[in-house]
């Protein structure tokens, strides 16, 4: 089993979870966080008219784990859904995961997804 | 008029300036994060524009000398020679003009362009408002002269503002994520604007009573029954159809019940005229049957897909409107008001209610979707797709409503300065040098 | 009553109206986010009940022909009969049977069940505060006739909602979670409660006065010196127990300064009574010793383990609002109010003072029991323990108070629809077809 | 004065009372979230402290009887002697004292000591406001006789409070993670504290003609037009400059607007004075120009290092209030306030409106100056780079803004109690053992 | 060390608390997040009685390194605090950690935790 | 690749930031999480004057996705931002990723971190 990290932009995460949803991923969780990369910052104005920017950009991070073999459709759900090919769409991470367990039973293994 | 008069009328003007604030706050509530003040501003902003307008030409075209009943000439343009007492009917009359706008802006809200909404509003006080207002409240309007009864803008405020909100509606067209529902972001904020919009109420119609006598008392009280009928109402029957009482149903049923006393006030009280036995009745009758009316025809519209009037301003204000209307034509008794309706005997005023709601919708909803038919013409009515989804806050204002979130807004390390913070009187010396 | 006694009613029955969604905010404010909406409708709603009630039969109860000093009979049923003053009076008065019922609901937060709340307050508004009102301010009520003195709802508002507020805290029992501590999830609203409060508190006091005259502003005064005083006090208070100043605590203190001048607001004043130098010295003195009194009364009613009087009615309305009565018996003026009190030179007056404190205490505790005591033969009075680990507002309500966070609620795939969005003129089209 | 005088005024008190906890809001807002609530209590406290200075010496100060022309002796120390009309001017007045102090906080918010800011609050009612209220109100205060005209405050509140919050920006430093910008952490609250203030601000205006009168109905008027020139021109301006119409720039317009007709509410109005064709005129130029100046003055500020005037207090209050003044010298026509200005054919006013704002900018910049320069001899003026790291609300008060998340303040594992909850009558049992 | 990440119901945080405390485990923290999975959806009601479903439920994830030998105990723990035998009662997740840093010390590895 | 997770105190964010930024790593996100360890709880006051122990402590968590050679110097980063000395100052994790993947492009591996 993997667990696939991806932060993408707020505005992304409909599109992104219907694609993983199309690819019969449905389990799944996100989280709100504040990204810092390439992208400059987010450019706000004050009430005066002066610009800033603020470094810290509000993102989406998806989380799903799943079986070895949907890694790669999973990837590739996520950037048909999150891509605008303007810095800040965001990454995805993979990493392994050793065990799943479903409270609800008890469960284990790669069933429970 | 003399001082306890114009201290009310002064007071009733301030409460019904507090109303849009109220109302910004109780749209707000009920709208998504992302748009949340976006809708604030659609209600806030008003309370420039309408002011503007109303000083200029929107008090005349409303309350100049008559043309014809239809409409006001421009003798007060620019609020020429008013003063005293004639001013303090157009300051009045002017938190009227505002806060209908603001009513109207309900029904598209998270997808409105916000240009185009000024330029709608502009266009909508000018030909849509201010004749509505002349017809029922100016001298020589027909619907006055045909001898309907709107005490404080049943007709003028709140059927007007349904039927441009349903027009709104369609011309804008619905929201792209979700036809049906919406969904509150802040409870507490609906509730809030619920309460203020309640308070303001007492000053919007005890206020049209444009005195401080035993007719504002009455429409005082008539004001506070309707909206308490309305608020028990509609809790009950949230309870009923969806197992739990609803906070915003409660709030919503308080509006209902104001909006169905509104141009009642004046005209209801005694119950039966004879004795005055009930008293509370016709009052509770119209709070809660008018809270009956805005719950059913919120379920019966969310079914009609074209028509997303997002926050029900229809259905809440139209059909309340109207039942208000209405009822007007059933309870007043010459006693309170001077006219009798049809319980009290007299099947003439009924008629002239109808025909008065009538002519409100059909002007309001015709000359709205004109309205909006020019408009689009030169500008786009709402956002594109990606604005709308990423919500109006950021894309139309660049603002978000809340950014309670300490990361990444808190400390920012690119800001920081590392250079010595000057004592006072070192700051002082530089500032001199 | 001329235009502008008129005018200052109307004026301040608004305003009192208003402190109801104030203290709906205050309470929120001190609760935790997870009933955060369901403490505000248990206040909102009482505005929709306590209305329905009092037009209904308590007015009549409170005000009606009197019964041996004991109870008004049902000669206003209804409003029957009434209007102008008359009307006026009992909706000044409507205003104070909605907020005290409101005031004890901070004694049960986050788990009183809403249907035995409804019930209780119907009951409680008919047999516990229609009399004590009676006795206090009706002709021929006893109390009245005794000569205590409780100028704007010392014995009637407070001590009788701190009193209820601990039979509630008795009845319904403790939160399962957490004893002794409340966890106030969002300041600002507890500061704005606040403010609306003491806004509407001026209504409350100078609006007791039943007129726009002298006695009206120095009630206006005497309430902002010791709501000012309270502030001052509470806040010092908590930054040398503390450690720091607690924004709460000002909040809490301005509202212990408001209870305890509320029974003095139109009695004191003048001080000495011989050549006033120190006029501002009783209203300053009531505001800090309530202030005070309440600080110490939170402090002492901590540590009792099942009173768990979560919103501390008792300590802050109780206490208060017998320091309040028994000081207007201490600092009463002739020049004032027409009588004079112990330090004035006559005791009788503190006297009858005590003994409308006992009274009222007594009459509220024991029936508010009694009515607890019978609603629960009938219903639960506190919601089921998962119910209240997920917090009322779901449990109860099913409306969460915010939905800030965009995730999960922003934009929904499930709803998002496909089709085209019709032009206005085409839904326009559909519409007439 | 008459009821109806008398009613207006009281409600006038009240509404200025609302506009500390509006400006408590409107601040709050504007500022990033861990400062939140103790921006809030920076203004709330005001109405505490404010209040104590005032009735022991601060109104005597300022209206008992004239020295020199300068300031007040203490005849009316702790509110000698006054009732009837001398006590409402009194309460009244006491809600300007209140305010102005709570707008300085503005240039300091995030980083000022409480403590030290208690103190200069007391000093500076004391030894700065006093006697220029004296100047300008009271009987022989030397501008009075000069013949400038500030109808509700140009000078004594706002030009004062623009003035002090310099120095007050000077003296306590920038803040250290941002000097140039603020973060509003909540858009939603500076637009419900701008609609209370605007609201608050007809009691400030419409009351300062201490009648129920055309003056007062004139004052109002003009307030009215001139927010919503303020509200109409800040917005387009943040549009043409940032692409966006910005809704914090719409509230803080609206204020902009308030700020400058204050001086001149009372003054302008008929326009011109001949024929009147022009009467929305005045104000409404007054509005757009003061939120012109407004805009480009929080520009020109920003790019000043050591001035971290940080909620624009100077940009916003100072220079609008200085161009009010201004401006009811060029606008004045006799037939309102019995005084013509430039335009109307009379230089003379506009001189000593020249005088007016001179003195009363010099008198407050140096002695605030000099307030600060004392008080940083006892205390530090602002908290450490830790505490102000941290924020203000939890070093200061220890007490966050908010507790929203319900994790980890939800439900207390360390808390739950598993011992049974007694029933009712077990309780009252326990009780009475 | 493995790291154990549990989605779980909101109110069943403060009976896992408990649980996991009991079983020794006290260095944990956690986070707010949307989840969606088999649970349908959260249905909520408009103010017209209509009802509606929303379908990403609010959802807490509890995070604790620990020693390899408490996972099962961990596992356990967790279960027993969340288990209401109803759809949405959670997953839980192992992976495996490297290294853990006690950031006041400098200290490394399994004691730090 | 490897994934460092810091828990940290709120207030030590930027000097955090700034320092891995210092050390050229400026690719993270940030978290808000609630924490429970050694740290006994924040303590409040109550309106009388009492004091109460709320035991969860609110907490900022980094995340960053680095080269396996970046792990100590971003070990040393974090310590030297967040380090009072005093219980509570935090943990960090180390955790092996397997893949790294950029939305914008579809590039995967060591050179989109
Ligand atoms: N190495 C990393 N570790 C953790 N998060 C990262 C890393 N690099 C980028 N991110 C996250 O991904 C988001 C998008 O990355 P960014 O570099 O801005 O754009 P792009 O991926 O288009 O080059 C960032 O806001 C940040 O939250
Ligand atoms: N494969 C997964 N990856 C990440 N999170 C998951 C996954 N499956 C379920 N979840 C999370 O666990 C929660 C409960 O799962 P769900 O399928 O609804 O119930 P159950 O575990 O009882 O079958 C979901 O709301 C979701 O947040
Ligand atoms: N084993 C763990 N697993 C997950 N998070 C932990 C663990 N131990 C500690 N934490 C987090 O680290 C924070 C700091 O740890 P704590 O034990 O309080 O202080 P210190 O690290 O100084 O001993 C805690 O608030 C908690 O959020």
């Amino acid at each position: 089993m993997k667990k696939i990290e991806a932060i993408i932009r707020p505005e992304a995460l409909e599109p992104v979870k219907r694609q993983l949803i199309d690819a019969g991923i449905t389990g799944l969780h996100v989280e709100r966080v504040a990204g810092h990369g390439y992208q400059g910052g987010v450019v706000q104005a004050g009430r005066g008219g002066q610009f800033y920017t603020v470094d810290m950009i509000p993102k989406v991070k998806i989380i799903t784990v799943i079986s070895d073999f949907n890694v790669e459709p999973a990837i590739e759900a996520i950037i048909s859904g999150a891509r605008t090919d303007n810095t800040g769409d965001g990454k995805i991470f993979v990493t392994d995961v050793e065990e799943a367990v479903r409270v609800r039973t008890g469960e284990r293994g790669r069933e429970v997804l | 008029m003399d001082s306890g008069n114009t201290a009310w009328l002064l007071t009733s003007a301030a409460l019904v300036l507090l109303m849009t604030p109220g109302l910004a706050f109780f749209y707000s509530g009920l709208v998504r994060t992302k748009s949340a003040a976006a809708t604030i501003m659609q209600s806030f902003v008003m309370i420039g524009v309408a002011t503007v307008v109303w000083v200029l030409w929107g008090y005349s075209l409303a309350f100049g000398t008559d043309i014809g009943g239809f409409v006001g000439n421009l003798t007060v343009f620019g609020l020429r020679g008013l003063e005293g007492d004639g001013l303090l009917f157009m300051a009045f009359q002017l938190m009227f003009a505002i806060i209908t706008p603001a009513l109207i802006t309900g029904a598209f809200v998270e997808r409105i362009s916000f240009k185009a909404l000024l330029v709608f509003t502009v266009a909508w006080i000018t030909i849509v408002y201010a004749p509505l207002c002349h017809w029922v409240w100016a001298e020589g309007g027909w619907l006055l002269d045909l001898g309907a009864a709107d005490f404080a803008g049943g007709t003028v405020v709140h059927i007007n503002a349904g039927a441009a909100a349903l027009a709104g509606a369609l011309f804008v067209g619905r929201r792209r994520d979700s036809v049906a529902e919406t969904r509150p972001h802040d409870v507490s904020k609906v509730v809030i604007g619920a309460g203020l919009l309640w308070f303001g109420w007492f000053g919007f119609n005890a206020g049209s009573a444009l005195a401080a006598d035993g007719g504002a008392v009455n429409a005082f009280v008539q004001t506070q029954i309707s909206a308490a009928g309305g608020l028990v109402a509609w809790t009950l029957l949230s309870w009923k159809y969806t197992g739990h009482p609803s906070i915003i149903g409660a709030a919503t049923g308080a509006v209902a019940g104001l909006v169905a006393i509104t141009p009642a006030a004046g005209f209801v009280g005694q119950w039966p005229a004879t004795d005055g036995y009930l008293n509370f009745f016709p009052a509770l009758c119209i709070g809660v049957v008018g809270a009956v009316l805005g719950f059913f025809a919120i379920r019966a519209l969310h079914n009609w897909r074209d028509m997303d009037d997002t926050l029900d301003v229809f259905a809440v204000h139209g059909v309340c409107g109207m039942w208000g209307a209405f009822a007007t034509g059933l309870f007043a008794v010459a006693e309170i008001g001077g006219v009798n309706g049809a319980i009290g005997g007299s099947a003439d005023l009924l008629w002239r209610q109808i025909v008065g709601i009538l002519a409100a919708l059909a002007w309001s909803f015709v000359l709205s979707a004109g309205i909006f038919w020019v408009v689009q013409k030169f500008m786009p009515l709402r956002v594109s797709e990606t604005d709308e989804m990423i919500g109006l806050d950021r894309s139309e204002h660049n603002e978000a409503a809340y950014e309670y979130d300490e990361i990444g807004f808190g400390w920012d390390a690119s800001d920081t300065i590392d250079e010595e913070i000057p004592s006072g009187t070192e700051a002082l010396k530089r500032l001199l040098s």
